[in-house]
């Protein structure tokens, strides 16, 4: 028997992660396109499709479409609000300090997580971990292929991501 | 709302639970409610004795020792091949080949029938596969340019037989279909098929993952060629499952894997294979487990097959019945119960299956939720996943009403109105 | 001639015993004395007892469930990769795949790395190698034209190293031997063999089957591209075993079965894989055996590989000495322990293997006689089988004074002098 | 555990086994050679080489060659005297009469198993049944490729044998 210490469902669900999954940010469509990617999560079938503007190396706009469950659709939400303003290496440090704190790791220091933080309980449910990857990781693809100069990415990195 | 007992069948399974021991286990504070048979089943105390038994007394490698132990190893792995040639009336015990579990069964056929295969040939398959009888299809389409067709269904989860019909040609060379879908429930008439498959020159390959566990499966009766399955699907140990064939098709097949066990006569550079079914295990099998699951068909011989049949029909009845009696739920498959086994796929609409089967197990209530390995079918269902509740033998109707007691309690939870 | 203990290591094996439930077994009257340990081990009180524990409180399907017993059983079964990358120093634990058994692990590289294998090309194997690393290279060069080296062996049971740098040549694409014999006991060079490998462009298979379970390997330092080992040989249960190999290999193989679990995404006609181990363990792994083999591994790092090698050395330096002074035995392999693992092969020129194993499994002892799957070796011993008594953790010197005392019985049985 | 009643030694290696092991009989080439076989024990490596000449479907001489374990040895000495003297088809049903005993079954009305009845023990030891089977399944080979017109047979169909 696996050691767990026994887990409520409110470190899940918390008040500020319900209410981003109810009133989703970041639903609407962007004047322009600079990169695109789509995740997908092969353990339950959940997919987003992630949109960016950039002006320089400065996100100026996040669009997050998809089917997911609560836990991936309050993590997009997040993202989508904090990210415009930030630079592609900004984004890039936030998705990483947010895996970090995913797996049990401390938030490295001077990270800026804001609602983010209210995930911080998924990472009692393992399972669940690749639920709130799943836009970050997509995320991730997207800059990476604006980076290649592409404005496409397709890989579904997810279960690598959520496996470690 | 507590029924004790299935009413309409001859054994009581809140009796029988007293034989599983994990079914004694408090998850979250609650009793586990364990409604994921399909993905796995518990096992009884009499396989755990057998595991032990046989570690204590009489394990050792197979088939080549002189002393006491090995031959009682194998007169112990040989005994579970008899036992699972009688459960499903082979015709030969020699057609049964010991495996891991149904998706090596089928890869085995896939492989070593499949290199008889060449280009333009036709695999048929349905739209309501498992992965499992998908892939390594997919895998044999792509090494040899063979061409696969997929039997579409109707709306209510059946296979559209007007298109088998019209799907079925002397280019077909395997039929190979689920005898019970594992996301739908549905049955489908596997005799009926094998026999057209067999007018037309094909092979008929059944993937009784989900049947054999859950009602009479008679393999000569279907004409089967070929059936897979496996043992921890049917209250039996992880790890062991069969290929059930013809001998006469065995025979004709190469193995698909080299080693110990499935040799007669090796040089540096050559090999002649031993009789089937040795032929096809390479390598110390897993002994014990094969030696633990004739315990699980012992028992499921002492309820009986049409008894688990029935009791699963009956829940799965009552199931439909209260699940559609919520009001919210999209529930897929068959409308009647009679045509599906006893698992039921549903969908809130409002209620992600993942955080449904969160919420549920909060109240101990184990329940899948996701594509059920079954990727082609949630396209064609238009849903990116579903939440599945399966029955066996020790589940009752009071499961069920924690069920539907559970899912109302998710809707409040998220803060929506059960209607 | 009873001494209590292995002189020379730090551990009891006499006091180990008593965690192996069966050996305070009987066998016709007498106490077991279990020398086919190269067969199969047996397995103590805590593998038995983490088995019974998954089955009794986690059991679940892994990898796709969010209710408690599936987290649970999939955390037992990764917990399982994890111990195993660390206890043969693998490079990463997404280069350690659960397989059934050395064999399988073998036949997946033979299959999926000999893929990119063409006509032309060699394989390196030797004469010394067991079934289970000849007959997939067989079927390999049947099917892709790829032609077989075998190293010959010396007169005293090694690899004939000089034969060996004249047989590598820049066609050698794979170098697979075993690192110990099953025969001869012969520990092989593999750390030089694989340097040279690598200098002509050849990966390096090990078949670790002998040597994981009784002396300490690290896979990195033995600069091994892909190693294979079976859990049963080492103290775990039957029906599991290991492809440990660096994962950029991995990376670029094709699986060789598909199914659930090793996909990303799947439509009818195509299919994406999962990432790596995962895209090699095709459907319901062995999930229990799997959860209980870390009981075995900690029970060797209890132990210590280092006194288990150094216990086992100077148990077949024992048996050699007594053996020989027998006078009337023919015994295959180096003449020095320190050259080879803890098993022992010999003759008795006028009494059958078979017939030996029989007189002395009256009186308790265990011992295997045949061709232990390796028939190319027997050709080259020009004999048909030999005995073979190979030892464990739990033998001790009084187990070698049995089988002696047993094979001078043997002789007053069929009425020969003892010389 | 498998209920095996305890056995003794001397049930599978009884005074008549012995002596045939020790001496056995049929060593002797024959002047003319109308059928041979070869048969092997995939299990233990064992091998047996029979010759057999006949004079129309009578069998006037057996040759038992190859290396095996006592019983093995016995077996095939026992019918290189038996069997002389009989009709192929005769051979045949003592083969066939042989085989049934092995098995646990009762030897059929009629049989004439001579010397054969001291391997009657073998029974008890499962895997040596395919030890005492091994001439007799080659001399059965030997005879199908006599019938069939060939003069040699390869054929290794002992593991079928001993395993049903
Ligand atoms: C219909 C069907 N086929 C095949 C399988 C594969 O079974 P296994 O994973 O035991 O090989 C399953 C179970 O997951 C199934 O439900
Ligand atoms: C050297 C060697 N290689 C491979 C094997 C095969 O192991 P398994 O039968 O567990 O696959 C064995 C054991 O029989 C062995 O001794």
């Amino acid at each position: 028997m696996v050691d767990r210490p026994d887990v409520a469902l409110d470190d899940l669900y918390r008040e500020v992660v319900m209410d981003h999954h109810r009133r989703p940010r970041g639903r609407a469509p962007l004047g322009r396109v600079d990169a695109t990617a789509h995740g997908f999560n092969p353990v339950c079938g959940d997919e987003v499709v992630i949109a960016l503007a950039l002006d320089g190396d400065r996100v100026t706009g996040v669009q997050v479409q998809g089917r997911g469950c609560a836990i991936c659709t309050a993590s997009g939400s997040m993202m989508a609000e904090m990210i415009p303003g930030h630079t592609a290496a900004e984004a890039e440090a936030t998705a990483e300090a947010f895996r970090a704190v995913m797996h049990g790791a401390p938030a490295p220091a001077g990270a800026e997580l804001g609602d983010l933080e209210a995930l911080e309980g998924v990472r009692k449910f393992a399972v669940r971990v690749k639920c709130a990857m799943l836009p970050w990781v997509t995320l991730n693809d997207a800059l990476k292929a604006w980076r290649g100069g592409s404005t496409e990415a397709t890989s579904t990195t997810e279960a690598q991501e959520a496996e470690r | 709302m507590a029924v004790t007992a299935s009413p309409v069948v001859g054994f009581d399974p809140r009796a029988l639970r007293a034989r599983f021991p994990i079914l004694g286990r408090q998850v979250h504070g609650h009793p586990l409610v364990y409604l994921d048979n399909a993905a796995t089943t518990q096992k009884p105390d009499t396989v755990l004795a057998a595991l032990a038994s046989y570690y204590t007394t009489s394990n050792a490698n197979v088939h080549r020792g002189v002393h006491t132990l090995a031959e009682e190893a194998t007169a112990l792995y040989e005994r579970c091949r008899a036992r699972v040639a009688g459960f499903v009336n082979a015709p030969d015990e020699r057609g049964v080949v010991i495996v891991r579990n149904a998706t090596e069964a089928i890869n085995l056929v896939a492989r070593s029938w499949g290199a008889t295969l060449a280009h333009g040939d036709e695999v048929l398959l349905s739209e309501m596969e498992h992965h499992s009888n998908l892939v390594p299809w997919i895998m044999l389409a792509r090494e040899r340019g063979v061409t696969l067709r997929h039997v579409p269904i109707t709306a209510d989860g059946r296979l559209d037989m007007g298109a088998f019909a019209l799907l079925l040609s002397p280019r077909t060379r395997i039929v190979s279909l689920t005898a019970m879908s594992n996301v739908l429930g549905t049955i489908n008439p596997i005799a009926e098929i094998a026999a057209a498959a067999h007018r037309v020159g094909a092979v008929m390959v059944v993937d009784g993952a989900q049947s054999v566990p859950h009602m009479p499966v008679d393999f000569q009766a279907l004409g089967a060629d070929f059936l897979a399955f496996s043992a921890h699907k049917m209250y039996g140990p992880t790890g062991v499952g069969f290929l059930v064939a013809k001998p006469e098709l065995l025979e004709r097949m190469e193995p698909v894997a080299g080693g110990g066990e499935m040799i007669r006569e090796v040089r540096l550079d050559s090999a002649t294979w031993n009789d089937i079914p040795h032929k096809f295990e390479a390598g110390t099998p897993n002994i014990a487990d094969a030696a633990a699951f004739p315990a699980a068909l012992d028992l499921l011989d002492e309820v009986g097959m049409p008894a688990v049949r029935a009791h699963e029909r009956d829940l799965v009845g009552y199931a439909l019945e209260r699940l559609r009696s919520l009001g919210w739920l999209q529930i897929h498959g068959p409308a009647e119960a009679d045509a599906r086994g006893g698992l039921v796929s549903f969908v809130d609409p409002e209620i992600h299956p993942h955080d449904l089967a969160q919420v549920l197990d909060t109240r101990g209530i184990a329940v899948r939720a996701g594509h059920h390995c079954a990727q082609p079918l949630m396209r064609r269902l238009d849903v990116a996943a579903t939440a599945r509740a399966s029955f066996g033998i020790y589940n009752d109707r009071d499961d069920v009403d924690a069920l539907v007691d559970g899912l109302a309690a998710a809707r409040n939870y998220f803060g929506l109105a059960n209607k």
